[in-house]
């Protein structure tokens, strides 16, 4: 069929096709590809789906050496989310997704919109979602505009997930400069399915109608997907029109329909209307089905009076599906969904004929020849060349830096560490999350993961986010192994096995080469952690130009980690619970402090190596902790991480404010290191354990090749009072509380209400 | 110095998603209301704005729109009216 | 015994509500469908928690509207026991089988948290198996649960013994901030004049498992099966 | 009929607690303007409305505002104008 320009389409000329993000290359490939000048509308569409945000073209080569099977793995990656098995015929779907850039421009709808995209990911796989997660870097709270863009992410992320009734279990906040303009809002949904239930987004069917279900289209985020492919410049605020606005009310619908719909059986696939919205679903449930498909624009349900096809195939609008039903089901569908009050149109079908066709009534506005639309795409992979600067950085000798005269008293380190927003109780922020709906939160936010029952079973999924941008900063394949390892310890802690990952690589433009060899080397090294800790990688996210005129954000691969709790017997806490426990130490310490937190907050140095991090010590201590709990003899487990053993000490005797306690300990047995290194350097591989029975727990780590050290006896005293030698430090367990639990608060206090303001526009007011 | 009480609308963006007006709409629809087309659910704000005149007290509330009452991004304001109290 | 579960669009606590009675007491629970005219005989109708339409406009708004709540409504005035939980609370004011209206929190912030009660009544028939001044602790979850109501109202719960639940300082812990919401009088629940239909913010329905925390719900579905027992 | 569009505010009895207009207060305040002394925040709402003639557009709006769009139990409302959109 002939494609003809629509009148009153613009022209294509070189400077409107350098405005729709194509390079001269790219346009030379698209001409080559269709034997002729693409139509504005086409245009548009290969500009959407050739985005970084669409087609991943700077991240596949690399993506492709992550390891990605594994007996348990269901689903890979490629589809909206990954699925896994967990025994009983069970399975669960996972997927993290990033929302950076709106979140930049408009956190309350930003942050919102991000939890409703990634929902739809998972309970289109045909999975319930049952726990959200989300992962937030921010710049200094210090700032005004910090504060606001961290409130209202916050209630975007509150209001939505309440909404829709998922409880928001786990997560993480790292506040740090770097992220001053380039906010991270990661979003993660987990779900529970059936293992016969799974749905894959693969059009088949020669004659199958396509439907678009839920919302109407209208003007919202055209081009957000090529917007999140951008730097964040001047010219962003310009394009604030492209703001999407959330509406989980529709959402809720959305879900139960799409539920109802898929354990129906008159659909053949489903899938989320998210970045680059009709144009990515309908060509990727094509292309994956190798099929072709039509599709006319004057069908789609419109917000607006006389959208274009281009509007129409390039709208954001939230809250909308696009579904392949079987042919003749039409009224089956129809009736699923008006009775969740939502409405469906056919809008197009599957053809035989090997093309991706888009008509506007009697009018061919653009044609493509098969999948080439998606598979031709081009890949790069620049050039890599770690920064000189970021180098000299990490070789510093950070040994050598001076101690503070106030660092006398290591109890004002300790206080000032607990009291920096990074390491200090979130509860702040999740609070306003609902995590008891659903009644199956056996763990919720504040301890090391969160823990979801599945009932039915005497089992239950460990979930958790994390990633240390600085240690990534310093040492991307080094940072990356630690974000896998951190993620899977705090999964362990709580007697979970580690079983498969989600990430987000977060990332600056990839074009310049420092930020590439970082790309480059932080898949590298989590490729390398998963693979040593049998972690696969069954998904992700990649969100890349996380920049602004004054630089890139750290290089941040978010890692989301779910584990299997075989029992509920299981199920482990991190504080310390019973006076007379015995503390022990899993793993060693050293005298590492490059890169901690007790560099960059008392000395304001970002500097020196990261902890190393050896993965078969890793992979060791997490058998033993897992055996250790499995044979009933660990009471708590809390890994050291951000703020080393003295701030892991503090959590475990204060984390729980209604239940502090205290501990006696000792570490004369490492008095020759440094005493900072000893107190507050992070050395990786270490678990705070409490046991009633501590010879079983020294006798199976001694089994596992694992060093561990009684350490100390928990108390109700009031008081951590550490002996490092001639050396003592005595806190008060109330003051410690205060430091950790009220240093959020009160900076909120500050500008509180000035964001409670401008943010009762949001719908839930 | 005198004391106004000035009223100012903010209200969604047209062309942004409402789906507060469309849920009021659809319930007003339910309800037998059939002659309601369109709705659109935004704030009414009433401040009382010390200043010299009338002029001066539009001025500062339209600030206060700008940097607070109104998010930029997704909300148009209007001052409604400005009285005497 | 059948609680029947009324699912309005938006309800998101209605499985909680139906796993509670089945979990905890071994007995029936349905779903009640909105937009549905029959009751289908249940005992007890829960209106659950949630965003019903929402909370678009004002929480429970446009629920009360729903065809259901006419059958609701005649259930209460023929004497018939209603439990409202949260949202649930919130349609019951909107729908006049309470009196009152649960404003945005004093805050301004949705709040999640276990929060301490004390019981104020133990003569009603949801409340038989608590003791009088008994402090237990239940979840909340809610970003409008401000209770209001005018001085003559307040002055009639207080003097007909209507105010159920108060949020209570723990014992074990400091006494600010105990009422999360600031509600009037710290009113966390109460039932209307004849005693048939209870209205509270906090989640009974949600803490009746002990491996998820404190189980203080269960008293109150078990007051329930006690008097209702068919 | 023709349309009507009818703008309706709904505000909080006052005597109620107003958190929300004592936070716009406060942020005012520590914004710099010092000169706001009260403020009362409320709902805007805009209808358009089809009926025979203004009045019947003003008492139908009426009739919604008594029925949904306004809680009796704590809030006032008003039809603050009535025009042709
Ligand atoms: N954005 C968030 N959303 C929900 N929970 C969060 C969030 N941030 C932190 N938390 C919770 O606070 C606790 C501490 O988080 P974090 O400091 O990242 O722990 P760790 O150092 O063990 O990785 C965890 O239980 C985590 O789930
Ligand atoms: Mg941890």
């Amino acid at each position: 069929m002939t494609v003809t320009a629509r009148p009153g389409d613009p022209i294509i000329t070189p400077a409107l096709v350098a405005e729709h993000g194509l390079t001269t290359d790219e346009y030379d490939r698209l001409v080559a590809m269709l034997g002729r000048t693409p139509t504005f509308t086409e245009l548009g569409i290969v500009s959407a789906l050739w985005s970084e945000h669409c087609s991943y073209k700077h991240s596949r080569p690399l993506l492709r050496t992550l390891p990605t099977s594994a007996p348990h793995v269901l689903q890979g990656p490629g589809e909206n989310a990954g699925v896994i098995a967990i025994g009983d015929g069970m399975a669960v779907a996972f997927k993290i997704e990033s929302h950076n850039h709106p979140s930049a421009v408009e956190p309350y709808q930003g942050a919102a919109t991000g939890v409703g995209g990634i929902l739809r990911d998972v309970f289109t796989m045909g999975a319930r979602p049952v726990a959200l997660l989300n992962s937030l870097r921010f710049g200094s709270l210090d700032s005004a505009r910090v504060r606001y863009l961290f409130a209202g992410c916050v209630k975007g992320i509150g209001d939505y997930g309440n909404c829709v009734g998922i409880p928001t279990v786990a997560g993480e906040v790292v506040f740090d400069p770097a992220y001053e303009g380039n906010p991270l809002v990661n979003a993660m949904c987990v779900g529970l399915l059936k293992e016969s239930e799974l749905m894959r987004a693969v059009a088949q069917g020669v004659g199958n109608p396509i439907i678009a279900v839920g919302a109407r289209t209208g003007r919202d985020g055209i081009h957000g997907a090529s917007f999140a492919s951008e730097d964040l410049s001047e010219g962003s605020d310009a394009k604030r029109p492209r703001v999407q606005v959330g509406d989980p009310f529709t959402e809720k619908l959305l879900l139960e329909a799409s539920l109802e719909l898929i354990h129906s059986g008159h659909i053949v696939a489903i899938q989320d209307m998210g970045a680059a919205g009709l144009t990515s679903s309908s060509a990727e449930m094509a292309a994956r089905g190798d099929v072709g498909v039509v599709i006319d624009t004057l069908k789609v349900p419109a917000r607006e009076e006389g959208m274009t096809p281009y509007e129409l195939l390039l709208s954001e609008s939230q809250e909308r599906m696009l579904v392949v039903a079987k042919k003749g089901r039409e009224e089956q569908v129809r009736a699923i969904l008006e009775k969740w009050d939502l409405t469906a149109a056919v809008i197009g079908e599957v053809i035989a004929e090997p093309v991706y066709r888009v008509v506007e009534g009697d009018r061919v506005v653009a044609e493509f020849p098969g999948i080439r639309l998606v598979t031709d795409c081009p890949t790069y992979e620049p050039e890599a060349r770690e920064s000189d600067d970021i180098r000299r950085r990490r070789e510093r000798n950070v040994d050598a830096i001076a101690e503070r005269p106030k660092e006398v008293d290591p109890v004002w380190t300790l206080e000032e560490l607990l009291r920096s927003p990074t390491i200090a109780s979130k509860r702040w922020v999740f609070q306003q999350y609902d995590h008891t709906i659903r009644t199956s939160t056996v763990i919720g936010p504040g301890g090391d993961a969160a823990v979801v029952r599945i009932r039915g079973t005497d089992r239950a999924i460990a979930l958790k986010t994390d990633c240390n941008g600085r240690y990534t900063y310093l040492d991307p394949r080094e940072g990356a192994r630690i974000a896998v390892a951190e993620a899977a310890r705090n999964v362990a802690c709580t007697g979970a096995r580690p079983m498969a990952i989600t990430n987000n690589l977060n990332f600056g433009n990839p074009k310049r080469p420092e930020v590439y060899y970082q790309l480059r080397e932080a898949v590298a090294g989590m490729a390398e952690a998963c693979t040593a800790l049998g972690t696969p990688v069954t998904g992700g996210n990649v969100s890349l130009y996380n920049e602004n005129p004054s630089g890139a954000v750290y290089p941040t691969p978010v890692i989301g980690m779910v584990g299997l709790v075989e029992s509920l017997a299981h199920v482990t806490r991190s504080a310390f619970s019973t006076a007379g426990d015995t503390i022990v130490l899993l793993g060693d310490n050293t005298a590492e402090i490059g890169g901690s937190e007790y560099l960059q907050r008392i000395h304001d140095t970002v500097a020196g190596h990261p902890p190393r991090c050896d993965l078969t010590a890793e992979r060791k201590l997490i058998d033993a902790l897992l055996e250790a709990i499995r044979e009933g003899a660990v009471r708590s487990a809390h890994d050291t991480a951000d703020g080393g053993l003295a701030v892991a000490l503090a959590e475990c005797v204060m984390m729980d404010r209604a239940c502090a306690t205290g501990a006696e300990v000792d570490l004369g047995k490492w008095s020759s290191l440094p005493l900072r290194a000893l107190l507050f350097g992070e050395a990786q591989g270490r678990v705070v354990v409490s046991t009633p029975d501590p010879q079983a727990v020294l006798a199976t780590a001694a089994r596992h090749g694992v060093p561990a050290s009684t350490i100390g006896t928990v108390k109700h005293s009031g008081s951590l009072d550490i002996r490092i030698g001639g050396h003592r430090l005595k806190a008060s367990v109330p003051s410690l509380a205060e430091a950790y639990h009220e240093a959020i608060p009160r900076i909120m206090q500050r500008s509180a209400s000035a964001q409670d303001v401008a943010l009762t526009s949001d719908a839930v007011v | 110095m005198s004391r106004y009480r000035v009223a100012v609308h903010v209200a969604p963006r047209r062309g942004l998603l409402d789906p507060q007006g469309k849920a009021v709409a659809d319930a007003l629809h339910s309800l037998g209301f059939g002659g309601v087309a369109d709705v659109h659910v935004g704030r009414y704000l009433v401040l009382d704005v010390d200043a010299r005149d009338e002029t001066e007290a539009r001025a500062e509330t339209g600030r206060m729109c700008a940097q607070l009452l109104a998010n930029p991004v997704t909300e148009d304001f209007e001052i409604a009216s400005v009285s005497r109290p | 015994m059948t609680f029947g579960i009324v699912t309005f669009p938006g309800s998101n606590g209605d499985y909680d509500a139906l796993r509670a009675p089945i979990e905890a007491l071994g007995e029936h629970a349905i779903y009640l469908w909105h937009k549905d005219h029959d009751l289908q005989n249940v005992d007890v109708v829960i209106l659950p928690g949630g965003f019903s339409y929402g909370d678009y406009l004002r929480a429970g708004a446009i629920a009360r509207f729903s065809p259901i709540m006419r059958e609701v409504v005649a259930h209460a005035e023929r004497g018939g026991p209603v439990v409202a939980f949260c949202n649930g609370f919130q349609i019951a004011c909107e729908a006049g089988l309470l009196p009152g209206a649960l404003l945005r929190n004093a805050s301004l912030k949705f709040v999640c948290a276990p929060i301490s009660l004390r019981v104020e009544r133990t003569d009603t028939l949801f409340t038989s198996g608590y003791e009088q001044g008994q402090i237990i602790t239940l979840p909340i979850a809610h970003g409008d649960g401000r209770y209001s109501a005018d001085d003559a109202t307040l002055e009639r719960l207080e003097g007909d013994g209507q105010i159920v639940f108060r949020y209570a300082p723990d014992p074990l812990q400091a006494a600010e901030a105990y009422n999360p919401n600031g509600s009037m009088r710290d009113i966390a629940g109460i039932v209307n004049a004849q005693g048939n239909v209870l209205g509270m913010m906090p989640h009974p329905e949600r803490a009746v498992d002990p491996l998820l925390g404190p189980a203080d719900g269960v008293a109150l579905f078990e007051s329930i099966l006690n008097h209702v027992a068919v």
